[in-house]
């Protein structure tokens, strides 16, 4: 191609913009709102897994310790289990202190205690671990090799509730997976059959321009950096929506981050990307390429 | 060079479905020949001119132009054929959402030609059809005699090899008829071959060189009258006549 | 009835931001009367008759069409007034969508006549135009001429009051541009107002009752020579050359 | 307007639908796929928020019995409470039941309590209360209520529980509320921008309709109808397209239900009312009604 013509489709793309305004404006609010529900998706997405994490980075193992142990052996058992290649660090809890986590985490719960006259709660360490072995299975493992350890009397790490975490975060993993497919699906569709639905109706120019000599080149040029701008645009538009949204949410729900910059970036490249992609397979079908 | 085909018919017939538009038509129209096209309303000339610049092949036969065969032609070819035939549609087919002088540039901007070189030519056209004036307005903002001239002008912007005119007076008045017809006699005279149909028979009567009778989709007649092409006398003396009428029946209305 | 005016324009001038397009023109079209409106490409022709169907609206001036002024016209009234007028657009305006056939009840489905009714005139006035045997074809696959005369068609089909007939000729050849005419006299001596603008001066010449000369906005002449209307005597004389040819330059291209 | 024109009118649209096919098929598209979203949405709210309702229904009030009371004590406090205008049902729990449910419960974490001679655990009686007394401020009113009852120890109603959960619940309200909003006008804002984009294509028409002497009233009927039948039909595929998911959706996770008839039915009346709406808004403009 050559410098003129190419500089000249260039122009003529952007210009084709300002002469169809109104239907590149509906467009681009059509592919803007359908891309806000996906970026919407994609935020709360981001902020639950996050959370799941967060949750998952908290668990930690407890090894409760035998009755009568000298300070001795319990600095012993501390190096020991410091040692144990998953772990990342150690906490030790005295019985008194044991008695106001329990209090505090059973709240009036813990009345059933409290008539007792001595402290029936042991001594502990809580041990978090290290990345890459807070899986369930890793646990499990961990938690056998901590109860060999003598004067270890019980280990517990959540069992339970490492299971129902695990569920909960496997089910909401799921569905998200299901609801993501669907919105990235619709929206892929969606839009590239408005870029469709806007080239359909400048047909009869397509026409005339093959009549008077264009090359297919010619004619989609101008047509994919439209889809191309379109689909920027529309991306832009509705992550400034998304941001608008999240100023008024962060005010009630403070923990919740917005996408990433990479995210964004990412996104806005995806769109860009589908916008050409959807005009040039729609103009495709008409120049029967 | 003068005895070289630039068009050439052999058996072509073209239908539709269960309508014949087209049947056997064989002609051939030399490098720089001017060629009146005539027949009734559905005669089939819109419909020759198709085959011509290849937007509908024939259902039989083949038709040549140039160095391009319609069959073995492939379809990315076509552009490059366009190129070296201007053609005024009858429905003139203008970007309703460019300015005249954009579609006439278009012609030249598909050839990749410079902006300097563009902007001269398209002026040049522009002003030859009576229309500098209105280069920056929408084809929907021209009469209807001005939007015709904007397609003649796209049509001759390139100096094509070939000029196909399809009706290309039908809405213009007896004077800018006039000096259309002496825009195609000059560019027939520098070596483009013109094939123009048309219903205005004075206009053919007085000019025709080679008149192509066509009926329900046979050539009825191919008559040759005067030499191929249109020569720089001949157009000198048009050129005089034009100034008072050019027409035997004193053409304009009597006023 | 006969000095009532159907067409009335006052005064009227049509601007367009800069460009003036009539100034200050002033006319009356009598209760079927024939006028030819002539003028050179974009002298205002297709501007007036916008105006007397309020499609645009005047700059000064009004326009009094029947019983409406366009001064005080509400636009829910617009409807009502287009009924009363048929009008060939110079670029047909056919729907594309839709078969020839529908093309030309559509102006009758609008008023709501019955689809017995719709289907008797529209076959009639098809028969007239030459194209009963097109009648499912939608317009892509007509000929120039052969849409040019689905719009009379659709135009006529009303029997409108008033009739608008902007270069119906443009697109057909002398045959039928000889039926078309003849058709348009028919509708006139039955006493239907004709306004036709035209570029074909050999048609004015041989029947202009009323000729009106517009250029450049301005209405340069405005002459009456024959009978206000056409009448069944003279029709039948115009029949009867048909035949052979109405054209005083013997009109078809001689062969 | 007259009959025969009306009946017109209606073959007329529907034989429009079938004329650009190409362009109702794209719009149908479009909008199926976000009434999708929008009818994904509706079932995951749907089935949270019976899901949410479920556990509010578990919730019950815990008693707890004073040691050493006699039978004959505790069935007095037993009448009292059935007595009482907020309560539906009384189960009693024996301090055998108790330690059993406490090691359901808390699982491994009780090995704290299994170390202990005697149960230290009261009995208690479980009390599920009447709808209606299920709010958060009734429950603590409640509460103060039974624990005034004489030989009732202590009153658990899970407050640090119903606190979270009231928070939890609250917080899914309010994020599906801002996701409802979003989604709701988006569909609508989409749907109706689509129905414009199909009418644009077709001002030419318009434009001759009125030139030949129709009503603003016989140009939209048929728009309106075709809207209609636009909106009706993107309802349905997008109901089916949702049904095929929870199908498979059903399998692995077999407590979700669909939506009920009633609210399928609103549904699809409303996408018809939205793609008229949409059609005859559209065509004002054009028209300048
Ligand atoms: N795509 C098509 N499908 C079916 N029939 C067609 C098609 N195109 C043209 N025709 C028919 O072929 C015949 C010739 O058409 P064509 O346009 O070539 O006529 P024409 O000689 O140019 O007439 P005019 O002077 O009226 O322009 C017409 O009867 C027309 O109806
Ligand atoms: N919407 C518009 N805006 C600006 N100028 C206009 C508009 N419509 C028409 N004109 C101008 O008004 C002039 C008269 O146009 P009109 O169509 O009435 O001419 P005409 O007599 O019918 O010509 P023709 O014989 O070529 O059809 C033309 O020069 C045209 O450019
Ligand atoms: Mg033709
Ligand atoms: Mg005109």
């Amino acid at each position: 191609m050559k410098l003129y013509q190419g500089l000249y489709l260039i122009k003529e793309s952007f210009k084709t913009l300002g002469r169809h305004k109104g239907i590149m404006f509906l467009s681009i609010v059509i592919m803007s709102l359908t891309l806000l529900v996906l970026a919407v998706f994609l935020l709360v997405t981001d902020n639950v897994l996050s959370a799941l994490e967060r949750t998952r980075q908290e668990l930690s193992v407890y090894a409760y310790i035998e009755e009568g142990l000298t300070q001795n052996d319990i600095e012993q058992q501390y190096k020991k289990l410091l040692a144990m290649k998953e772990v990342e660090s150690i906490v030790f809890i005295s019985k008194a202190e044991a008695m106001t986590e329990f209090e505090e985490e059973f709240g009036e719960g813990s009345a059933i205690l409290e008539s007792l006259e001595s402290n029936p709660l042991p001594a502990s360490f809580r041990i978090a671990l290290k990345d890459g072995y807070k899986e369930q299975s890793n646990i499990r493992l961990f938690a056998e090799q901590v109860t060999a350890v003598s004067g270890i009397e019980n280990v517990d790490y959540g069992k339970e509730f490492l299971d129902r975490f695990s569920l909960m975060a496997r089910v909401f993993l799921y569905v998200d997976m299901i609801l993501g497919f669907i919105v990235v699906l619709s929206s892929v569709f969606i839009i590239s059959n408005t870029v469709r639905l806007t080239i359909l109706s400048r047909q009869k120019s397509i026409e005339i321009l093959k009549l008077v000599g264009a090359t297919n080149r010619f004619i989609t040029t101008p047509f994919v950096l439209e889809g191309a701008f379109q689909g920027g645009l529309a991306s832009l538009v509705s992550l400034a929506l998304l941001a608008l949204i999240y100023l008024v949410v962060v005010k009630m729900l403070p923990d919740i981050a917005f996408l990433d910059v990479q995210t964004s970036v990412l996104y806005v490249l995806t769109c860009i990307v589908l916008g050409s992609l959807g005009s040039f397979a729609a103009l495709r079908r008409f120049l029967r390429l | 060079m003068e005895a070289r085909h630039v068009i050439g018919m052999y058996h072509l017939s073209k239908r539709y479905e269960d309508r014949t538009v087209l049947t056997d038509v064989n002609l051939q129209v030399a490098n720089g020949e001017f060629v009146f096209l005539v027949g009734p309303s559905g005669a089939g000339k819109s419909t020759l001119l198709r085959m011509i610049y290849m937007n509908e092949s024939p259902t039989q036969g083949q038709v040549v132009v140039g160095s391009f065969v319609s069959s073995n032609m492939k379809r990315r070819q076509i552009p490059y054929l366009r190129r070296k035939i201007g053609v005024v549609f009858q429905d003139f087919k203008l970007l309703e959402d460019r300015d005249v002088f954009e579609n006439v540039a278009i012609a030249m901007r598909v050839t990749g030609e410079t902006n300097y070189e563009i902007k001269r030519r398209v002026m040049q056209v522009l002003t030859q059809v009576g229309l500098y004036h209105k280069r920056y307005d929408r084809p929907v903002k021209l009469s209807g005699g001005e939007q015709q001239r904007v397609a003649i002008a796209r049509a001759v912007v390139n100096s094509p090899e070939i000029l196909l005119a399809d009706e290309p007076t039908g809405n213009l008045d007896p004077d800018v008829t006039a000096e259309i017809l002496q825009l195609l006699f000059r560019i027939n005279s520098s070596g483009t071959a013109v094939l123009m149909a048309t219903h205005n028979h004075a206009l053919v009567k007085n000019f025709g060189q080679r008149i192509l009778h066509l009926r329900d989709g046979v050539i009825e007649e191919d008559r040759r009258v005067g030499p191929r092409r249109f020569s720089r006398e001949r157009l000198d003396e048009i050129s005089m006549t034009a100034g008072k009428s050019i027409w035997s029946d004193d053409g304009r209305a009597d006023r």
